[in-house]
């Protein structure tokens, strides 16, 4: 499978993320087209981390290269996990206060 | 045709679908599911990839904890399909466009990109994916990244009592 | 180390004096410092102090040293004439917080004399804004009605000016072999036609804003209107003589060819400033405005003589230097009296100055005519000089500039007219019994001007050595 | 490594703190103490007294810039804890928690001066982050605050995001999370051209753009440090950006050579982009705070200079920046918390109430605005020249000038406020102690200002 | 010697500190006679030092260094010689004779008042000497600006009166111009010479140095400053209104001493202006032409001072003429008849003023020859001297000038001759008009008439002798004189150069040009006799009336348009142009400041968006980064 079938893929999950953030106005969904974005670039890693462990195997058998792309991938989950928990509460707080999830509302401050 | 490439294009058109149903579907909740679905499918590349660990973890933490967290979330405040305003016509075209043309420009690099050429991807061999090297891996080269993430984590947490207490 | 004590005195001075709220006090310790640096500076010039030099920047190989010659020397005789001076004559205005106005002005005056003596480039600069910035706050808190809006743009004007003339400090800096801010070293530098024409345009355009040269002279009317005389003296008598110096001092030695190659603009720039300057101070009715536009165009024919570059013109300028700065320092003193005294300065509401104060009314006349450079004045000596040297450098440019000549005397003549003679105006009517210090120092500096006038080989052998080293090939 | 582990152990207590004692004066001594034992600890790595020997694996790399620009700003958060102490604790009841993240994040930010992998990049950015938007929304009944919170937790995502996609690219391209020096071919003198990496180097760059706020990145500043509580705004605005910087030169100072010449192109699009965004809109604005927003990005611009070339002067230029930068901007924040509104008009005739006050805000904003005599004159001095050093274009030097005259305009008008108008100034009472306190951050910036060498010469050991 | 010659410059210098600084101290006693005294002390030893030229020749005294630098240097040199020893006698001489008059003349002033006007007389004396001992032309031209000044303070001293103020300013502006022109000529001097000594740049290598060129400018420049102080065309318009000054002013310095500066001066540099045939023509022109104008405005004047300015003015034409037409000596020997005589009419206008309390319209005068018999005959031979009636001192002095005239071309002659007629004429219509017919003044006027005091008349007869008997120096070889005069100067000028005419038409000239004048004359007196002319009725009376209008002129065609000019630059090229552009800068920065900040518009959908533009256009600007590069590198290069 080349690697770049991979490499499209991924970004077209990435720009669908980054077109969600654009037009989507409830914070969650938002937020959750982050999500996505991230977990293309996981996939990402992923599918990289095979290609060159596949590269390095044709020299040695017992290469463990690009296992360290996995290892990164397993740290940014937990990282996602962080950001989840602080975000959803401060989305929650901001729901507390204006009962209302809409990033347009979010217009105070300005100028 | 191989069956893997099968699985693949299936499983990414599956994937790019359920992520543009994200999008496109007015009520929250079905986003969620929506995006459920893309999870599975991404952790379905990963068992393709041979990496079990991760399409596991990925299932139970994203699927199983993260998205869940999302659902409480937007049922704790009802959201309903119609309290939620859609962005005039305009701004979503441009933001549709702009990201367009951000994956186009991403696209057309990666196909300059002479040194990509006639790599493969190692499917569904491959060992680094279990969760044997992986265990070794990360707690005897990133056993600092491994602790240091707790940082993260108390701060999350901190910052979540900070937050959430009344 | 004897150099130092020019800027220790006023900088001591001014820190006691912020503590001091008596008025009679702080005044006292004012003209007490301005006279101590008087009479050193006397000193300096009879006896040949050496140079000062210190480490102070490593990092950057910058030094704290301080070069001695003649044209410094002049110079800062003239500061510290200057200050003392106005410290005297402006010794009864009403001014409030009195003891802040004296120490700004201190630490304006270690400023200047700083500018006039560092021979490091990093370390002019320094001086260059420390003279600056007390003045900001002078001139917002105790000018005029429109004192903020006019010194802000005065500020920012000059702050602008300095800025180009830093980022040629550092152009020159990271050319230099042994990578150092002595003027010896910039003087090494080797950089191609162009950049050093870049370079010596933004030293320019730093020291034209100071002088001012047309048409960038525009804060200077304004800042010199709104703000307290005193300080207006230190601007027009000093300050502006930085630029001069500027020029004789940096630009001169680390550009030859690109001064010389731009000579023909700057003096022809410079003489449209002196004509300009000329008839826009003929419809004055400000005094204060009268005496600022005609200083433009002293100032301009300085710098045309500079540019002009012959070492006859150059000795005039740096004769003009001082003789200027006694000059108008004399008209601002008697400026402010009537200003202090009628509470106006409109020419139209006054006249009669001779009947109701013959003295001060003499004097006026004196330095008017000291102002339009009679023989026998200070001011004839240099400008003889500098417009023989403009002559020599282009004869129709003299000519133009000559003209000034006989605006300069429709001018300060309708001044001494519309002041002094006709009857006895109203406002004139309120002045009371003169100011007697004012009138001693105005009488000490007469007596400079028509000494240096009769007899101004002083001068000449004291900026010899300058000369000299300019014109050395 | 001390610092890591000393500010981690020191976040664990203060997070138990409240435990020990309710008091908040207690916890904050804790804290101080704290800071202080961290400073020591990490001095003490500097110095190689006493280090704590750890195999990294060749996550961290500790080298004597990164431990003194550690030192640096732990000092600056002491100084800041010191001065704003009590305003932290009128934010809710959570001083021991605040406490416990500044600690979290100066972890953050000793990992951020010592990375030698993306991912503990990555992490340090996330650690330096998710407390910040904790911090920006601490004032929770206050919508500003609310507001200010999750636009900056949605941006900031969204970049990591984008950071992440540039990591990803690089390993794509090196097979590996270790920042090599990239090969420089020979013959051309040039890095051989792989888009993968140049790409994800770029967005690298956005995100660290991002990360300390250079336009066109910088939207979410203005907001986020006007919504955010004054206190915490002047951390944000003078530790973490700083971090930022630092960590954004450690990754470019070599990786710049792979993306050829036209590094130097999108670096002076950046740079002008932020000057001219950042002074031009900050001359036209009614809340002083905001106004400091906008001048942070101004400052973020010169700042950026020192990313230019990659000399070793371009690191201590930014060091006596940050340190210039960030002694003035707390110092001017400490004020304006005391002040009742962040209006300019609440400034009128404060020299009149308060001259100390009134003066050392105007050293302050001398500071800022590059005056000589005072360190940010030397700051500027020292950017300039390392612009000259990486030999960029004379263009370029003038329009950063003609902005720091733009500067002038806005700084200067709090100084004819405060000074030449008449008027109530609208402040809280301010103690003695408080002004003595800022007194000693004013006497620094003018001893920098007249030696800035103090700084260095410790660079030189 | 060089204390006598230091002290004829010092007498002055100290009477003038004498009575300037003790103004307030001393009675008027003493400052008259201090003030008069210095002068004529000044006058012993200048004639101490004429009799030394006359013995041992012209003599260079160096005092000090006026200036002295690497480049050049102007020493303060004096130096006594035929000419410069002529002038001190006329002008300590004149002048100690007016300070006499006018210690009785200004006696109503009050007494510090007194004491400025001796003060500034004497700083005149002190700077007229100035300007003809100085052996440079930079000391020259420092006395040059030191009678003007004088003149200015003079002029101006009843200082509470605008008008005379501005006649003041008048003066002074006017003589500035000429000494642009004379500094200028310095200037070119040093360029050419390296010196402005007399006795290096008036030799014959160094008018070999020349080109023609240069001298002709040189010249044309040091006439302008002749102009300018000798009021000739078109610089003359000053000294009508200088009479604003006390009488006495008008005699000494706007008759007889510094209006002949540039008489001095040319004569003083005849080698350059004999070198240049070009500038000899325009002076020739200029000076006949300003006698002729001024001749014939002076005929319709009434006011008695007014009059005696524009024959003034006329005679210095007639100077000029002489000078223009290489008659040098002539010239001097004018200067110095022109001096006595018209000395005499202006003091014994001063008395006659004086007796009618102020008044100066000769048509409220009239049959004062009773009345003011002394001033009467004196007055009388001032008028048939400058009328040029043989043999008086007038006729042999314009006379020699007329002569050299004719033989540099006729019509110069016959101009000249006209003009003579015309003097004769407007003179004795004064004459008459005031001393003749009956008294027409007021009745207390008629009351108070009287002769004035002994000062007044003594240096009255004394110049009346003087103007009778000085043609004596300057009697030509047809009537058996030997022209002592012309010896005198020949060491200045060179051989005197009229031989070229036959004695015949030497005898002829004369005897028309007598006739001339005596016929107009009678013309005059018997027309005036009785009756005065009062408003002129026909265009040319009016004309003439109006001095032909060029004071109007002046203020039309040059001083407003030149007003205008100066408003245009203060209030619009000023304000608005370069003031404009600064601020404009200012504005722009606002305006664009309020612009900008609305690109921060509080939605973070338009944030994000606008940051994955600017990724997409960083990406943009490094795909074709050569493009752009170059460019950029283009600007670099530049600056």
């Amino acid at each position: 499978m080349p690697i770049q079938y991979y490499i499209f893929f991924c970004l077209a999950l990435f720009s669908i993320g980054v077109i969600g953030v654009l037009t989507r106005r409830n914070a969650i969904i938002v937020f959750m087209c982050i999500e996505l974005m991230l977990n293309a670039v996981n996939l990402l890693l992923v599918a990289f981390s095979k290609m060159h462990h596949g590269a390095a195997l044709q020299l040695s058998p017992t290469s463990t290269a690009g296992i360290d792309a996995q290892i990164f991938v397993f740290f940014i989950m937990v990282v996602a996990a962080a950001e989840v928990s602080v975000g959803l509460a401060i989305i929650v707080m901001m729901y507390r206060n204006t009962h209302s999830t809409d990033i347009n509302f979010l217009n105070r401050l300005k100028n | 045709m191989s069956i893997i490439e099968i699985l693949f294009f299936a499983l990414s058109a599956f994937a790019v679908v359920s992520a543009t149903m994200v999008l496109i579907s007015k009520n929250p909740i079905h986003s969620v599911l929506w995006l459920i679905l893309v999870f599975f499918a991404i952790s379905g590349h990963y068992i393709l990839l041979n990496a079990q660990f991760l399409a596991i973890v990925n299932i139970i933490v994203y699927a199983g904890a993260i998205m869940v967290l999302f659902l409480f979330v937007i049922m704790l405040m009802n959201v309903k399909d119609d309290n939620e305003p859609q962005k005039k016509m305009i701004i979503k075209f441009i933001g549709v466009l702009s990201g367009g043309s951000l994956l186009t420009l991403l696209v057309a690099l990666v196909k300059q990109t002479t040194q990509l050429e006639g790599k493969q991807v190692f499917m569904k061999e491959g060992t680094i994916g279990l969760i044997n090297p992986l265990g070794n891996a990360l707690f005897n080269d990133y056993v600092l990244p491994f602790e240091i993430s707790s940082v993260l984590f108390l701060s999350a947490m901190v910052g979540a009592v900070i937050i959430g207490k009344k | 180390m004897f150099l130092l004590l020019f800027l220790l005195i006023p900088i001591v001075a001014a820190f006691i004096l912020l503590f001091i709220k008596n008025t009679a006090t702080s005044n006292s310790i004012s003209i007490g410092a301005g006279i101590l640096t008087l009479i050193g500076s006397v000193y300096l010039i009879l006896s040949n102090t050496g140079d000062y030099d210190a480490s102070w920047l490593p990092v950057i190989n910058s030094r704290f040293s301080l070069h001695l010659d003649g044209l410094s020397k002049m110079l800062i005789l003239l500061t510290s004439i200057t200050f003392p001076a106005i410290f005297i004559a402006t010794k009864n205005n009403d001014i409030s917080k009195r003891n802040i106005f004296l120490s700004l002005m201190l630490f304006t005056q270690a400023g200047l004399v700083g500018v006039f003596l560092a021979s490091d480039a990093l370390l002019f600069y320094f001086f260059w804004e420390l003279a600056l910035i007390p003045v900001y706050f002078l001139c917002s808190i105790w000018g005029g009605e429109k004192r903020v809006a006019v010194t802000f743009k005065f500020f920012l004007y000059t702050f602008i000016g300095s800025l180009f003339m830093l980022i040629g400090i550092i152009y020159l800096y990271s050319n230099t072999i042994d990578h150092s801010f002595a003027i010896a070293s910039l003087k090494q530098v080797s950089i191609s036609g162009s950049q050093s024409a870049t370079v010596f345009a933004l030293f320019f355009i730093a020291f034209a804003i100071k002088m001012p040269i047309f048409p960038l002279h525009t804060w200077q009317p304004d800042a010199y209107e709104q703000s307290p005389t005193a300080v207006t003296m230190v601007l027009s008598a000093v300050m502006v003589k930085m630029g001069l110096y500027g020029v004789i001092r940096w630009l001169m030695p680390l550009f030859p060819a690109a001064f010389l190659a731009h000579s023909n603009i700057v003096v022809t720039l410079s003489v449209i400033g002196i004509l300009y300057a000329s008839f826009i101070a003929i419809r004055q009715d400000d005094v204060k405005r009268l005496i600022a536009y005609s200083s433009i165009a002293h100032i301009g024919l300085m710098n045309a003589a500079l540019f002009a570059h012959y070492q006859i013109g150059v000795q005039g300028a740096l004769v003009q230097l001082f003789s200027h700065g006694i000059n108008v320092l004399g008209l601002w003193i008697i400026a402010d009296i009537i200003e202090q005294q009628t509470g106006t300065r409109s020419m139209k509401a006054l006249g009669g100055l001779a009947k109701k104060q013959p003295t001060l009314a003499i004097l006026l006349v004196a330095f008017s005519f000291a102002n339009i450079a009679l023989p026998l004045t200070n001011a004839f000596v240099g400008e003889f000089l500098m417009f023989n040297g403009l002559f020599q450098f282009n004869p129709w440019m003299a000519a133009l500039a000559g003209v000034s000549v006989v605006l300069a005397a429709i001018y300060t003549l309708n001044m001494v007219q519309k002041v002094a003679y006709g009857e006895i105006s109203e406002a004139t009517n309120k002045m009371q019994s003169p100011n007697k210090n004012a009138q001693l120092v105005l009488i000490v500096l007469l007596v400079i001007v028509f000494f240096t006038g009769v007899y101004p080989q002083p001068l000449f052998d004291l900026t010899a050595d300058t000369l000299t080293q300019l014109f050395v090939k | 490594m001390n610092a890591i582990i000393v500010s981690t152990l020191m976040g664990v207590i203060m997070m138990f703190s409240s435990w020990l004692t309710s008091s908040a004066k207690a916890q904050r001594n804790i804290g101080l103490g704290g800071m202080f034992l961290l400073i020591l600890a990490n001095l003490a790595h500097l110095k190689g007294w006493w280090v704590i020997d750890f195999d990294t694996k060749g996550m961290l790399a500790f080298n004597p810039i990164g431990l003194f620009a550690n030192l640096t700003l732990f000092i600056l958060t002491f100084i800041y804890l010191w001065i704003n102490g009590e305003e932290i604790e009128k934010i809710g009841n959570h001083t021991a928690d605040f406490y416990a993240i500044f600690f979290f994040i100066l972890c953050g930010v000793s990992i951020l001066t010592s990375f030698d992998n993306l991912l503990m990049l990555f992490i340090g950015i996330e650690i330096l982050s998710i407390p910040l938007y904790i911090l920006t929304g601490a004032d929770k009944k206050n919508l500003l605050s609310n507001e200010a919170s999750l636009k900056y937790f949605l941006m900031g995502s969204f970049s990591t995001g984008i950071l992440l996609l540039g990591i990803a690219f690089i390993y794509g391209a090196t097979g590996s999370f270790h920042l090599s020096i990239p090969i420089v071919n020979p013959k051309t003198q040039m890095v051989t051209e792989n888009f993968l990496m140049s790409a994800g180097l770029i967005l690298l760059f956005v995100s660290m753009n991002f990360k300390v706020s250079a336009a066109p990145f910088h939207f979410w500043t203005p907001d986020v440090y006007d919504g955010a509580p004054t206190v915490f705004t002047s951390f944000m605005a003078t530790i973490v950006k700083a971090a930022g910087f630092i960590a954004f030169i450690k990754v470019f100072e070599m990786q710049r050579v792979a993306l050829g010449y036209s590094w130097t192109i999108i670096l002076s699009f950046v740079i002008v982009a932020t000057l001219l965004i950042g002074n031009i809109t900050a001359v036209f604005q009614r809340s002083v705070k905001r106004m400091l927003a906008y001048s942070s990005i101004a400052q973020a611009g010169f700042m950026l200079f020192a990313i230019y070339g990659n000399s070793i002067f371009n690191t201590e230029a930014l060091l006596l920046y940050i340190v210039a930068y960030s002694l003035a901007t707390i110092g001017l924040f400490a004020v304006l918390v005391k002040m009742k509104d962040y209006s300019f008009e609440s400034f009128n005739g404060l020299a009149k109430k308060h001259p100390v006050l009134a003066f050392l805000t105007t050293i302050f904003l001398f500071s800022l605005a590059g005056i000589p005599l005072t360190a940010g004159f030397f700051a500027k001095f020292y950017m300039l020249n390392a612009l000259f050093t990486a030999n960029a274009g004379t263009w370029l030097l003038i329009t950063a000038i003609l902005f720091a005259a733009v500067s002038i305009f806005y700084y200067f008008r709090l100084v004819q406020v405060m000074y030449f108008t008449a008027g109530e100034p609208a402040i809280n009472e301010v103690d003695k102690k408080y002004e003595l306190k800022l007194m000693v951050v004013a006497i620094i910036i003018i001893l920098l200002g007249v030696f800035p060498s103090l700084l260095f010469n410790y660079l030189y050991f | 010697m060089k204390l006598i010659i230091g002290f004829i410059v010092l007498w002055p210098l100290i009477g003038f500190l004498f009575n300037g600084l003790g103004r307030h101290i001393w009675s008027k006693k003493v400052i008259a006679y201090k003030a008069t005294g210095y002068i004529v002390a000044s006058f012993i030893f200048s004639i101490l030092a004429f009799l030394n030229v006359q013995s041992s020749g012209a003599v260079t005294i160096h005092y000090f260094d006026f200036i002295n630098t690497a480049s050049f240097k102007i020493p303060f040199d004096l130096r006594v010689d035929a000419l410069s020893s002529l002038f001190l006698l006329v002008i300590t001489g004149v002048g100690s004779l007016i300070h006499l008059y006018s210690t009785a003349y200004m006696h109503e002033e009050a007494s510090h008042h007194y004491a400025r006007y001796f003060a500034y007389l004497n700083l005149f004396v002190f700077s007229m000497l100035l300007l003809v001992l100085g052996d440079n032309y930079v000391i020259m031209f420092i006395g040059w600006e030191g009678v003007g000044l004088c003149s200015y303070l003079l002029i101006g001293y009843w200082f509470s009166n605008a008008t005379y103020n501005y006649a003041a300013k008048k003066a002074f502006i006017m003589n500035r111009i000429g000494d642009l022109g004379f500094l200028l000529a310095i200037f070119w001097l040093i360029v050419k010479l390296g010196s402005v000594s007399y006795g290096t740049v008036l030799t014959a290598e160094s008018l070999a140095k020349l080109s023609t060129t240069d001298i002709t400018a040189i010249t044309l420049l040091l006439f302008v400053g002749a102009m300018g102080k000798s009021a000739q065309i078109p610089l003359y318009t000053w000294l009508p209104d200088a009479m604003a000054g006390p009488t006495p002013v008008s005699a000494l310095i706007h008759a007889a001493t510094m209006v002949t500066a540039g008489i001095y001066m040319i004569t003083r540099s005849n080698i350059l202006f004999s070198a240049s045939e070009f500038t000899q023509h325009i002076i020739a022109i200029v000076g006949i032409s300003t006698a002729l104008l001024s001749a014939t405005i002076a005929i319709k004047q009434n006011d008695i001072k007014k009059v005696l300015a524009y024959s003034t003015v006329s005679q210095l034409g007639y100077m000029f003429l002489g000078l223009g037409v290489g008659a040098y000596s002539g010239a001097v020997f004018h200067v110095i008849t022109h001096a006595f005589f018209k000395a005499l009419l202006f003091l014994g206008a001063g008395s006659v003023i004086h007796a009618m309390h102020h008044e100066q319209d000769i048509r409220k005068m009239g049959g004062l020859k009773s009345k003011l018999p002394i001033t009467h005959i004196t007055f009388l031979i001032g008028c048939i001297a400058i009328a040029g009636v043989p043999p008086f001192s007038g006729f042999f002095s314009k006379d020699e000038i007329l002569a050299a005239a004719f033989a540099k071309s006729p019509i110069y002659w016959a101009l000249g001759v006209l003009g003579a007629a015309m003097t004769a004429f407007y003179m004795f219509r004064l004459y008459a008009t005031t001393f003749l017919g009956q008294f027409r003044g007021t009745e207390e006027q008629a009351h108070h008439l009287h002769e004035s005091p002994f000062a007044m008349t003594l240096p009255l007869i004394l110049l009346a002798v003087a103007s009778a008997v000085a043609g004596a120096i300057g009697i030509p070889e047809l009537m058996g004189g030997h022209h002592w005069l012309s010896h005198q100067l020949i060491p200045i000028v060179g051989e005197a150069h009229e031989a070229t005419l036959t004695h015949s038409t030497e005898w002829a000239l004369m005897g028309i040009s007598v006739s001339i004048a005596v016929i107009a004359l009678l013309i005059a007196v018997n027309r005036y006799k009785k009756n005065t002319d009062g408003e002129p009725q026909t265009a040319l009376g009016k004309f003439l009336y109006n001095k032909w209008y060029i004071d109007e002129l002046y203020e039309t065609a040059i001083l407003n348009p030149l007003n205008k000019f100066a408003g245009l630059l203060k209030d619009v090229v000023e304000k608005n142009i370069i003031d404009g552009a600064v601020n404009g800068t200012g504005k722009v920065v606002q305006y664009s400041a309020r612009k900008i900040r609305l690109l921060q518009s509080g939605q973070v959908g338009y944030y994000i968006l606008f940051m994955v533009l600017s990724i997409i256009v960083l990406f943009l600007c490094w795909f074709n980064d050569l493009k752009i590069l170059s460019f950029f590198f283009k600007l670099t290069h530049k600056l």
